[in-house]
């Protein structure tokens, strides 16, 4: 198999060379690498590389196929750039994203305060929603100029992570 | 003096401290009563507890802060006394009375003391009688100009001009220079005219690179009050204590004996009962002034435990039930070195929003020196309604050197999957030099923010090595995926399954 | 002399020692190898050490007791040192020999020291010169009835009589009284004749009530000894320490002193460079006699940890880096209590039978005075091939009887699901008065078995819980059985989905 | 729904009588009972009962619809009996059981020695098998006297829990 991930600003090909037992050869970009790697549980690998062992988290994200990796000492988020991914950013490439306009919740939490109701006009930097979570409270403003086109929470709602909370139609509707 | 034994004691609280109580309250041969919120069933402390009631919706107002409903179920439950923990109800005055009115012990100082202390212009009218420093300023506002020079010339420089009706950093101005003075208390008056209506202001000593030092102190009925030394919290973030350590790497014998003489003093002024805890703001001369007292068990009480030996919550209760310390003040030594660092569910990449949700899987660090007080577990959802403190974890060393190095292994120990947390944070902190070498002040996280945001890149191999997990976590799916075919779903479907054909429905 | 600092260790062991050894290291800056057999690919160790090298087939001969794949893996490792652990070949004075003969640092005593205490005959004669009592008898064989009875009259009843070729009980007699020696002795020196075809014979006083009371010790290669006090290891099954504790409810301050005296007599006798342990067995009436020495860490030695406030692992790896110890005996204190209960994976119910397995849940304790030991985790399977110790609970309090409550506490808090363990017998030992009131021998497990095993019923009510939560179980696969059908299976499903599915295909 | 649960010697019959949420009311033969019941995890329930907290642990034993439960302080076998296990029940009281003369290993191990091949006949209390785990070997013999049928095993392999290793044919044979 192969496979293109994407790190930062890296797009690196992983692919398997030999695969036997723990024991898997893959070449990144051009370097081999053979490691000893077992999955220990859900999200934890245990990786012997010349020796070394080392202990990785993988733990895929809210997004789709992007992970959070984490070893003892660092932080990567890497995609896995499959031909639905490469469809996705060719979209995005070719106009403004309708993701610009949308703002999630980015933690469970309870909405506090509505400012805005579906045909408003809204100002970039304009604040559009409050939400509390853990005795504190964050204010969510527009990303840029529009008309709020849904606000599907009201005030006293409990939202999950990565809910819908206000959709603003700037130049182009979603498809 | 009448002593009352303990046999039955409702915590008023939730979360890690409602748990660190009810463990000694069960090491003590006393039986414990939790009281839970709506969204609380399945929080560690109800299953601690020897018996479990529900007072309420989930917002802190209809539950863990309704007297009533507190009070009912001390009755209900036969329970003889009350332990309100830190926050909801532990500074209450009225609760300490009302505790008082029923018949119930409240573990924690008199309704008089805790109003005495809890207002900051009697604390600090009490603290000067009974010759605490307190940060110099004036004591009752002032109207005039020239008084105010005056003032301010015999507070000396620099100083912090605060509006008497004020509140916001309105009407606020910090003065450096003399020349300054004029200029800025006009200013400062001004705008306290057009914001309040009244240009009535205060004069405090400002203290510059301050340092923020507690003492702990335990007082019984009886009339004895001893201290406990410091604790050191001033790795602070927007005024939250973040890591705690004792001894304070910056007191001298000296400092620390007439501080803790103070710290005795405090208590006694206010008549104080059960454990407190009198913070003071302290300059890199080590001039030390009177901050405020916390009529309660602090967060941090833990490492005073380590180095001291005293089993704090132990001694609260046995204060309450009107025994005598057995602690003398001339036995209490301070033995090897603690750190506390706080284990907080938030995103420390994203400005520190906080992160609730839950936990998939959680490993605590184990060992000689470490100490966990924690109350998450996994599969359990920490909920939106409360405070985002996970756990604490403390280490004991011999040295100050050897804690730094055995809470950075412990660090490095602990994984909580599921919700952010602080835990890389604070690794960073304890790799860091201005806190290796004990240099630091309150704006230590703000001066060094980038560092500790940074990770720890070694080598452009790992990169490689975390891009093979990640080709390996999606080769091994992929090929569960054809393996399993999952022909309906239902609710008892594990997370890991439901994602896991998210994800294949996705490739 | 020459100091060689170590930079780089390999662990020569696996489990709970390895991962506890490592936890040091890492504190300390010291890069950790582990080795590891085919059937530990998984264990905590490797994954908690910087490196990590497969050795061999899982029995241990062919893996952890292979000193040539030992030897080269520290070679190809590049590691300066070598920590044996317990066990395995931390008592190998060939192992320690090959070491030093390969420019390895071996962390623990010289070959000769190991010799010299490995061989019972020749410790013993070591500690009668070097004088330190050793239980009285016969130095050498006794082959006439005369002298044999000279001998007893000598040592003084009881006296336990053994065949010289003996083994295995044949030939043995414990006499008790005067009017027995002659006949028994008769009978011991026939039934050695028919099975050895030697009637010689040694005689042993026979200790009655034995206690067994363990001494620490640490020396340095600079002439310093230190003892760090007694561990009280008398709660044995089958000769297996099960509990042990410090300071021992028996000693008084006058016999700590002489025993600890003779300690460090007994390690100065054999050179000793490193952590050892010199074992005594004791009368009732605190009459001590030498028994061996273990020259290697105790599995027991975090008690000693607690109370003395040294990591013994950090003092080891000092010593064998040359440097003289900084601990003087008379700054040493016993500070308070600390107990340790063994977590052991075996079928208390069941003749104590092993039980390895998988480890589908674990909550390790937590809190103040609380220490685990452990290396075992959710998931993991526990191998067949080695020891069944899961780990080791330790606690630390100011007295006895609040470090058996917090025991109590933290056993309570426990709960290791998959495999059987010690845990409730543990509980169940601290309950009973025997222990509680510190009188107990080594005779404690088998004379308290019936209460060990028991459980403590309280009331009716409670089984009549116990069978609304099977009902409740039942119900509730029942329910989730009909909401989700599985139509193929593969290898991801879960432990859980297929019992559920196995389960509910009986229905 | 209604159960029949035995524990030791007691048969009971356990009926739902209502059930909101947590909330379940049951009668235990003739007591009723209101709790409040939760299923924390796989195996942990978490009951709340005049108050009273208490958590307990119920694993499925390895016999079916056996199960371990465990309080704070004691531990019950409890066995659903269902139309199965009556019909089970009933067949074990007609005759001798197959199950007497079946050596299955109570643990995982490795198989250190074996005395017998199929065809021997051995005496009751005769040494069949020995296995190794943990360092510890234990000793299995024959219940009773018989004819040995079958030894699924071999010294040096490795056995799971309750795995076949001796069957013996005595009187009857196995349906």
């Amino acid at each position: 198999m192969e496979l293109e991930l994407k790190l930062n600003k890296r797009n690196a090909i992983v692919k398997e060379i030999k695969r036997e037992g723990n024991l898997l050869t893959v070449s990144v970009d051009d370097v081999i690498y053979e490691v000893d790697i077992v999955k220990v549980r859900n999200h934890e690998f245990s990786i012997l590389y010349k020796g070394k062992s080392i202990n990785i988290e993988v733990v895929e994200s809210k997004e789709p196929k992007h992970f959070n990796v984490k070893n003892s000492h660092a932080r990567y988020e890497i995609e896995v750039i499959d031909n639905e991914a490469r469809y996705r950013q060719n979209r995005m490439q070719a106009g403004p994203t309708q993701g610009d306009n949308t703002i999630r919740s980015p933690m469970p939490g309870k909405v506090v305060k509505v400012y805005v109701k579906p045909g408003d006009h809204v100002e970039a930097g304009q604040p559009l929603i409050v939400l509390s979570a853990m005795k504190m409270e964050s204010e969510f403003k527009a990303g840029s100029k529009g008309i709020v086109r849904e606000v599907p929470v009201k005030e006293g709602d409990t939202v999950d992570n990565n809910q819908l909370m206000v959709v603003i139609d700037g130049e182009e509707l979603e498809s | 003096m009448e002593q009352k034994p303990i046999k039955k004691v409702l915590i008023a609280n939730r979360g890690e401290i409602a748990v660190r109580i009810m463990r000694t309250c069960r090491e003590m041969g006393i039986k414990t009563v939790a009281i839970f919120s709506d969204a609380d069933r399945l929080s560690m402390h109800v299953k601690y507890a020897d018996e479990a009631y529900n007072i309420g919706a989930a917002p802190s107002s209809e539950s863990y802060l309704n007297m009533d409903k507190v009070l009912a179920t001390a009755k209900k439950s036969g329970a003889d006394a009350i332990h309100p923990g830190y926050g909801f109800l532990s500074e209450n005055a009225t609760f300490s009375r009302r505790c008082r009115e029923s018949g119930i012990t409240f573990i924690g100082p008199s309704p008089e003391s805790i109003e005495t202390m809890g207002d900051k212009i009697s604390a600090r009218k009490k603290m000067i009688s009974a010759g605490v420093p307190v940060v110099p300023g004036t004591t009752d506002k002032v109207t005039n100009e020239a008084e105010a020079i005056r003032q301010i010339k015999e507070i000396g420089l620099p100083v912090m001009i605060k509006a008497s009706a004020g509140g916001g950093g309105r009407g606020m101005r910090l003065v450096h220079k003399d020349s300054e003075v004029t200029h800025l208390l006009r200013a400062a008056r001004s705008e306290a005219k057009t914001a309040f209506g009244d240009d009535a202001v205060y004069i405090e000593k400002y203290v510059d690179s301050p340092h923020h030092v507690e003492f702990q102190v335990l007082s019984d009925r009886h009339g004895n009050t001893v201290h406990l030394f410091e604790r050191e919290c001033s790795v602070q973030r927007r005024h939250q204590k973040v890591v705690e350590e004792t001894p304070s790497p910056l007191l001298t014998p000296e400092v620390r004996a007439k501080m803790g003489a103070c710290a005795v003093a405090a208590a006694n002024a206010c008549n104080y009962e059960g454990a407190g805890t009198i913070e003071f703001i302290m300059d890199d001369q080590l001039n030390f002034y009177f901050l405020e007292m916390n009529t309660r068990l602090q967060v941090e009480h833990p490492i005073t435990e380590l180095v001291v030996g005293v089993d704090l919550v132990k001694e609260q209760i046995r204060i309450a039930e009107g025994k005598a310390l057995t602690i003398k003040q001339d036995e209490l030594t301070q033995n090897g070195h603690a750190i506390e660092c706080r284990i907080i569910a938030e995103d420390t990449d994203n400005n520190f929003m906080p992160n609730p949700g839950t936990i998939t899987h959680i490993t605590e660090p184990l060992g000689l020196g470490v100490r966990c007080d924690g109350y998450v577990y996994e599969g359990y959802t920490i909920p939106i309604h409360y405070d985002s403190l996970i756990s604490k974890l403390i280490v004991w060393g011999p040295t100050r050197e050897e804690a730094i190095e055995r809470m950075s292994r412990a660090l490095a120990e602990y994984k909580i999957v599921g919700v952010k947390t602080t835990i890389r944070f604070l690794e960073r902190i304890m790799e860091n030099t201005d806190f290796r070498s004990g240099k630091y002040n309150t704006h230590f996280i703000e001066k060094n923010l980038a560092f500790l945001l940074a990770d720890n890149q070694e080598n452009a191999n790992e990169e490689d090595i975390a891009l093979i997990a990640t080709f390996a976590e999606y080769l091994f799916r992929l090929e569960d995926s054809k393996k399993t075919t999952v022909a309906s779903t239902g609710k008892k479907e594990t997370n890991w399954k439901r994602q896991l054909r998210k994800f294949t429905s996705r490739i």
